[in-house]
């Protein structure tokens, strides 16, 4: 058994922590860091409830060791809105992206690596984008349109906003 | 005859408000303007700002000072005596705070065992032998959960393997018994039969036409993208046990584990929190609950038990699993006339189905689905074997998903036979809307219908005969394209109290509503939303009998200790009994504000008549009392004699279940050298009645299909014969992605039920009913000129494959 | 799942990677995306007693062409490789096979040398580097040495490669005018492992196939080429007949096992059909075709 | 799970015969064997810790002789068990001779349960038919050498350990046996009534998983 030191960047702000070293990134993010918005939904590295960003690439947060995250930045969906709801954010509640929520957060930042790579993505992009999260309410159709939604904003920042 | 035949003689009286208006629309009813949102608005959903945020609250986001963690020894056998437990190496490790086996839970009451939901009995932890892989053996409790999974591995348990019995077919042999404790040393469990066999066998004899089919509609898991889990908080000084626990049905699990427990009903409180997807597979009360209870009690600690993946759809509940041999019978114009099916259920080790108590095998007698036919006897068999127990829905109502599948491959089949259309089939075949209220050959009786109706559109909308025109030339050049049908009927709501209950407890549901004097209201509900919007559209039926914002409205589910008693969700039941409930409890505070604003306007309550938001004056709208006017005369200006408070309850007991039903038609291209299936194109039109939020509604709908599409292509529960689950991860257990999801088309008809308070229906599984067999007669039309009849479900590309190569076709 | 405990170590380079590979021998084990190793682990059928975490080795993830080769350092990430405009325009090999490996998050994880080390015969990879010929650097204790893409796969689960040596870079032949490749895969969903896939990368003179190669994923315990099918299709011109020929050899070639993405029959079969189907797109790439 | 196959040994019935009843030789030429008891007549007990690329498990084995027919062949029963999973299974394996060469046949017939084989169900008929290849090939080799070893003393009348011709291994994990064989070459052993074979095909099979 080793234990390490880490230092890392989440969400915008240094944390450090000691961590055993076999101790899951998803881990220390929900039970040191409190940040219980990322989510573990399996264990075969299938269902990207975990979805984080790793210096800006989503990755699933349970096939990761927190050590491996020293010196790395991590960002969360507690990191989305920044003064206001993200485009992803509005697209999501606005087009019923989501039932039960479980798998919205993960959902979220995979599209955020998907629209930051690919600012207009066809349908069929998007549903390849977000083919490492698994959800079991939507049937998928309105988290689609809940990306175009925000691609379109975000294309179009000074289109109407819509009522929220 | 049977229990059933007269279930629905003694209906109450049809609530006051129902709607006798049963004429099909397709235009949503909205009566209230925008700002306050009450049925029809495409209201955005109350609840999401906290998921999008990554602010829910789901059980293991619960985190309590001193907290212990659960972790379970399961077996890898299927069948194996227990020869011994030595936990000795596990209890010395630092960290380990206690390991707790099946003699312990007997030594504190007999919690080894405890009842199901069907009031058969099931192992919490075994002192025997083992009946199921992955059976829970025993646990381990620790003060952080990788001690707890590091202890896991140091316990070492001696097993002598029996053999396994996997095929219930087999197990009715009883040459090996399952259930050792039981009185009689056999695995049949229960004999059920529903409508009239002579009349049936006579309709037979006399047909022109009797087709037949076996179908196995194999084991599925919910597998909602949350696993189950609790956090449990005993208190020692106050002997208050606080539960946060993934359940659909929170009080009732409060009744039954007050009941099993000893503990005093009113110390023990559960919380069911967020909830990560339900689907039928967190009504049943699991081990891990128990265990993880009986922890908090034996610790005073609070102890969490959250399930992995693997342990949960390796243990916990599964769906279906039943094996059919169903025929039908017709006469020499094609009309249908008859039914008559053999089932054997598969319950696993225990019959820890989800049923009403009155039916073992749920609502499965409303096979005869949408079809007027003059006879039909369903007979089902209950059977244990060595696998998990179960018998939950997959996001169905109580086994209505296997009887749609059935009757719709039979009425596919039946087409063929008589050489005619599917769709020109239906139509002749369909009960007629004069027909309604229809009384069932198996004894139901349908709310509304206007089958015809929901069909032709489905055909309108993707051009029907344009699509067999190009199958037959597609068909000329060796290309196979498939068109399916489902036209089904759905059953839902759960029921009423005269033959719905668990466990004894009816299954009406509650709702209570309080209006602050600010005019702002809370109100509280026995259901448990697990991704359904509840929090929105229980908003939107009281701001539509009310007139209050439903912004203004906080709703509240899952808490025992404030909620009132209810059975919970599933079954599509929250909309036509705690929706029902809600719109009953508005209407008693809409009676007592005519009585305020009557005081208020000082006129008789005679004179005033509802406004969308307001009692108004009879000829003098401009005399009028808005319901936050009232609500805070309630609280500041009530009249002399009246009780203060402006507030209601009602405990809703619905006079009959509803019947929501729709028509899908789906497009499939066959690969004909990979044998893949691809899904072109699947239109669905739903009738769910009423409808309280048409985007939900949608949402719901377009969830389900996806959920419909995974079982016709994909999942499936593989055991070896060795009782050895083959599919235990996502790696194998197949969830389809947005990739595999095709793009659905919606249409919708409107007919209301005439019972409901609303004229809803309930709607959030038929998709999951009626897709299957749209996807499964699909394919076979594809195959059926090579003469294909039946493919059983998941259809697999090796099994297109192989009906491909044995008949001659290749690439 | 929650892995069993390990030491773990984070060399800063190559050197001392392979001078702690050298120290802990069997006992230790490389964590490179370790988007197999790590579920593996959770499930506690993995259990290396010392993890050395290449991650943090300097210049090992690179895609450049130099001579006559594309050179891909060891720890390039699969998505490096997909979005790769290098890759997409002159590899199209490589870029099918990217897209298709796992999901998009796990190929922001995975890199192209675990893929190939793990030697999974259900990886891609394997296929796609058999069919390009290509070399595998590694490094060990002893130095550097280059291994034949047709002398690194020895077995299931098992490469050429000594205990204490790391793989650093692939070398892919740099294709000549007139040549064209594919990668097709049939998969269950987005994710699974292939039910069989098909890796072709073939040249072209005039009308004719002038040479070829294959390989084959997930129909054998060891990655494999088919050297029948490209014998069979090598001096045609890529008729049906020829096409149907390479597809018997490469199914009478295969080994596949029976589970549950189907029987061996079916396997075999659909070995044939994508054999077919790939030798088809890559001869249409090789005539410039854009599909 | 059925598995069923031959293999060719480059030596004689009787050597075959003869290496099969030779414990450590056995015991040397399974990768991963580390201890084989008898326990009682016709039963035995052995550890095996099985590696195969990222994982490994250690199973315990208890192993059961019937219808033994020197030097054609007899029927085995193993009962394997590990944290990993379990395996449970009968075997026959028969000896033929065709010229100087000996054909063994084995047809088995296994139940592999436990996490294995719920989240290792897509490897475990490529694994049982790769280690039983590796495992044979790794015999054939080992009897190879010894009959080499064997002719070595007949000509020099020394048998000196140096001198005895190994046969290089075919696959490097093999290397690990192979320098056992060596050592088992040199002696000069009794051989013991214990026959391993079984294990090989079987307990073997077990293996493996990765995701």
């Amino acid at each position: 058994m080793s234990h390490h030191s880490i230092t890392l960047n989440v969400n915008g702000e240094e944390v450090t922590g000691e961590v055993e070293s076999r101790m899951l990134l998803v881990h220390f993010i929900r039970e040191n860091l409190d940040l219980t918005g990322t989510h573990i939904g399996c264990d075969t590295t299938s269902c990207g409830a975990c979805t984080v960003l790793l210096n800006g690439r989503a990755i699933k947060s349970c096939t990761l060791f927190a050590v491996q995250a020293n010196d790395k930045s991590i960002e969360t969906i507690e990191s989305v809105a920044n003064g206001g709801l993200h485009p992803l954010q509005e697209g999501f509640w606005e087009k019923h992206g989501l039932q039960c929520g479980f798998c919205t957060p993960g959902m979220i930042m995979s599209a955020k690596q998907l629209l930051a790579d690919n600012p207009n993505p066809t349908e069929e992009e998007i549903r390849w984008g977000i083919s490492g999260n698994l959800c079991r309410c939507t049937g998928y159709t309105k988290i689609v349109e809940a990306i175009e939604y925000a691609a379109d904003k975000i294309s179009n920042p000074t289109s109407e906003e819509v009522s929220s | 005859m049977t229990q059933l035949e007269d279930r629905f003689e003694h209906h109450s009286p049809t609530p006051e408000g129902s709607s006798a208006q049963v004429e099909t629309t397709d235009k949503v009813r909205i009566t209230t303007p925008e700002n306050i949102c009450g049925m029809g608005h495409r209201m955005k959903r109350k609840e999401d700002p906290r998921f999008i945020q990554g602010k829910g609250n789901y059980v293991d986001d619960v985190k309590l000072p001193g907290m212990l963690y659960m972790d379970i020894v399961r077996s890898p056998y299927a069948h194996a005596k227990i020869i011994s437990i030595d936990d000795s190496e596990a209890l010395a490790m630092e960290g380990v705070v206690a390991v707790i086996k099946g003699q312990d839970l007997e030594a504190a009451g007999n919690l080894h065992w405890m009842p199901t939901l069907m009031s058969d009995t099931q192992m919490v932890l075994p002192i025997d032998k083992v009946i199921y892989y992955a059976q829970e053996v025993c646990v381990v409790i620790a003060t952080d959960r990788y001690i707890a999974a590091d202890a896991i591995e140091k316990i070492h348990v001696e097993y002598e393997p029996l053999p396994a019995v996997v095929d219930p077919r087999e197990a009715l042999k009883d040459e090996v018994i399952v259930r050792e404790d039981k009185e009689k040393p056999t695995n049949h469990i229960w004999h059920w039969e529903a409508g009239d066999k002579e009349a049936t066998d006579k309709v037979f004899a006399e047909a022109s036409h009797v087709v037949k089919v076996q179908i196995y509609l194999p084991r599925l898991h919910v597998s909602s993208i949350e696993t189950c889990g609790m956090v449990a908080n005993y208190n020692k000084v106050t002997e208050h046990m606080q539960m946060y626990m993934t359940s659909q049905a929170p009080h009732a699990h409060r009744t039954v584990f007050s009941m099993v427990s000893g503990l005093p009903e009113h110390k023990v409180q559960i919380i069911s929190p967020d909830i990560g997807g339900g689907f039928g597979g967190k009504v049943p009360i699991y081990p891990g609950y128990v265990c993880c209870a009986v922890a908090s009690l034996v610790t005073g600690k609070p102890v969490k038990w959250i399930e992995d993946r693997s342990e949960n759809l390796q243990a916990d509940s599964f769906a279906r699993d039943y094996h059919i041999e169903a025929e039908m019978a017709a006469d020499d114009n094609g009309k249908i006339t008859g039914l008559r099916v053999n089932t054997i259920s598969d319950c696993g080790a225990a019959d820890a189905a989800a049923n009403p108590s009155k039916f073992p095998a749920g609502l499965y007698s409303i096979c005869t689905g949408s079809y007027d036919m003059k006879a039909a006897h369903v007979v089902v068999d209950g059977v244990y074997t060595t696998k998990p127990p179960g018998g939950v829905a997959y996001r169905c109502s109580f086994r209505v998903t296997e009887a749609v599948h059935m009757i719709e491959r039979l009425t596919d089949i039946m087409a063929a036979e008589v050489g005619e259309d599917p769709a020109d089939f239906r139509l002749k075949n369909f009960i007629r809307p004069d027909q309604f209220p229809y009384k069932s050959p198996t004894g139901w009786e349908y709310d509304s219908g206007n089958y015809e109706a929901a069909l032709k559109k489905a055909m309108e909308m993707i051009d029907y005969r344009a699509l067999r025109e190009e199958q037959a030339a597609k068909r000329e050049r060796g290309e196979l394209m498939g068109i399916g049908i489902s036209s089904f009927t759905e059953v839902v709501g759960a029921g009423p109290s005269k033959d719905y209950d668990i466990l004894g407890i009816k299954m009406f549901d509650s709702a209570e509503i309080r209006i602050h004097p600010t005019g702002k209201a809370i109100a509280r509900f026995g259901t448990k939303s697990q991704g359904q919007g509840h929090e929105t559209t229980y908003a939107q039926i009281i701001a539509e009998e009310l007139g209050l914002p439903a912004a203004d409205i906080q709703i509240e589910e899952g808490d025992t200790d404030t909620a009132p008693y209810g059975l919970g969700t599933y079954a599509s039941r929250s909309t036509p009994t705690a929706g029902a409930a809600g719109a009953m409890a508005a209407r008693k505070i809409k009676a007592k504000a005519r009585k305020i604003a009557a005081h208020l306007l000082e006129v008789g309550e005679e004179d005033l008549e509802w406004n969308v938001d307001k009692w108004q004056v009879k000829g003098s709208p401009d005399q009028a009392k808005t319901i936050q006017e009232i609500a805070f005369a309630a609280y500041t200006n009530h009249p002399q004699g009246m009780e203060a408070g402006l507030e209601a309850t009602d405990y809703y007991d619905p006079p009959n279940l509803t019947f929501p039903f729709g028509s899908y038609i789906c497009v499939v291209d066959i690969d004909t050298g990979t044998g893949e299936v691809h899904v072109r194109r699947f239109v669905a039109v739903d009738d769910c009645g009423n409808i309280i939020n048409p985007m939900i509604v949608e949402g719901q709908i377009e969830g389900g299909l996806t959920m419909g599409l995974a079982p016709a292509l994909f999942e499936e529960i593989v055991y070896d014969e060795n009782g050895q689950n083959l599919t235990g991860t996502f790696a194998d257990y197949l969830l389809p992605t947005a990739v595999e999801s095709p793009k659905w088309e919606l249409g919708k008809t409107i007919t209301p039920s005439p019972h409901h308070p609303l004229g809803a229906k309930g709607v959030g599984e038929s998709p999951t009913v009626g897709a299957p067999p749209a996807i499964a007669n699909a394919v076979v039309d594809a195959l059926s000129h090579l003469g294909v009849k039946h493919i059983d479900i998941p259809i697999t590309p090796d099994k297109v494959w192989k009906l491909l190569r044995d008949n001659g076709v290749t690439d | 799942m929650i892995p069993g405990s390990f030491e773990y170590h984070s060399p800063t380079s190559l050197e001392e990677a392979v001078a702690l590979l050298g120290q802990h021998g069997d006992e230790a084990k490389i964590l490179s995306g370790g988007q197999s190793l790590i579920p593996a682990m959770r499930f506690r059928l993995a259990q290396p007693g010392i993890l050395i975490d290449i991650n943090g080795l300097p210049n090992l993830e690179y895609i450049r062409e130099k001579g006559k080769h594309l050179l891909i350092g060891g720890l390039t990430r699969e998505s490096a490789i997909e979005g790769s405009p290098l890759v997409q325009e002159r590899y199209p090999l490589l870029a099918d096979t990217a897209r298709v490996i796992a999901d998009p998050l796990v190929r922001n994880m995975a890199t192209v040398g675990g893929n190939l080390v793990h030697a999974d015969p259900a990886n891609d990879h394997p296929a796609a580097m058999l069919a390009y010929g290509a070399e595998i650097m590694v490094h060990g204790t002893n130095g550097a040495r280059a291994i034949a893409i047709d002398e690194f796969f020895i077995g299931l689960f098992e490469t050429a490669l000594a205990a204490d040596e790391i793989l650093t870079e692939i070398r892919i032949p740099t294709p000549s005018t007139g040549s064209g490749g594919a990668y097709l895969k049939i998969e269950r969903k987005v994710g699974d492992y292939a039910i069989s896939a098909v890796a072709v990368q073939l040249q072209m003179d005039g009308d004719t196939v002038s040479s070829a190669r294959i390989g084959l994923t997930n129909v054998s315990p060891t990655p494999m080429r088919a050297v029948e099918a490209e014998q069979s299709i090598i001096g045609s011109v890529g008729s049906a007949d020829a096409l149907e020929a390479a597809g018997k050899a490469a199914a009478a070639a295969c080994d596949p096992s029976a589970d549950l993405r189907g029987s061996v029959e079916y396997k075999r079969d659909l070995t044939r059909v994508v054999t077919k189907r790939a030798i088809a797109k890559a001869i249409d790439r090789a005539k410039g075709g854009q599909t | 799970m059925k598995v069923e196959g031959d293999y060719l040994f480059d030596v004689g019935k009787e050597e075959v015969w003869n290496g099969l009843l030779d414990p450590e030789v056995l015991a040397a030429t399974m990768p991963g064997c580390e201890r084989l008891e008898l326990v009682g007549e016709n039963q035995y007990e052995g550890d095996l810790n099985i590696k195969i690329g990222p994982v490994q498990g250690l199973f315990k084995g208890k192993i059961g002789l019937e219808d033994i027919q020197p030097p054609n062949g007899y029927k085995m029963t193993v009962d394997g068990r590990g944290a990993p999973g379990f395996v449970k299974a009968t075997a026959t394996v028969a000896l033929v001779s065709e010229g100087d060469q000996t054909r063994m046949s084995y047809t088995g017939d296994a139940q592999v349960g436990g996490r294995i084989a719920s989240v290792g169900q897509r490897l475990l008929d490529s694994s049982a038919k790769a280690i039983i290849k590796q495992s044979l090939e790794g015999l054939n080799a080992t009897l190879t050498a010894r009959a080499a070893a064997a002719s070595a003393v007949d000509g020099s009348g020394d048998p000196g350990i140096e001198a005895a011709p190994i046969p290089a291994p075919q696959a490097p994990s093999q290397a690990e046996f192979a320098a056992n064989v060596a050592k088992e070459v040199a002696k000069d052993l009794i051989p013991k009534p214990v026959m391993i074979i079984g294990v090989i095909i079987i307990i073997l099979m077990i293996l493996y998983f990765v995701l």
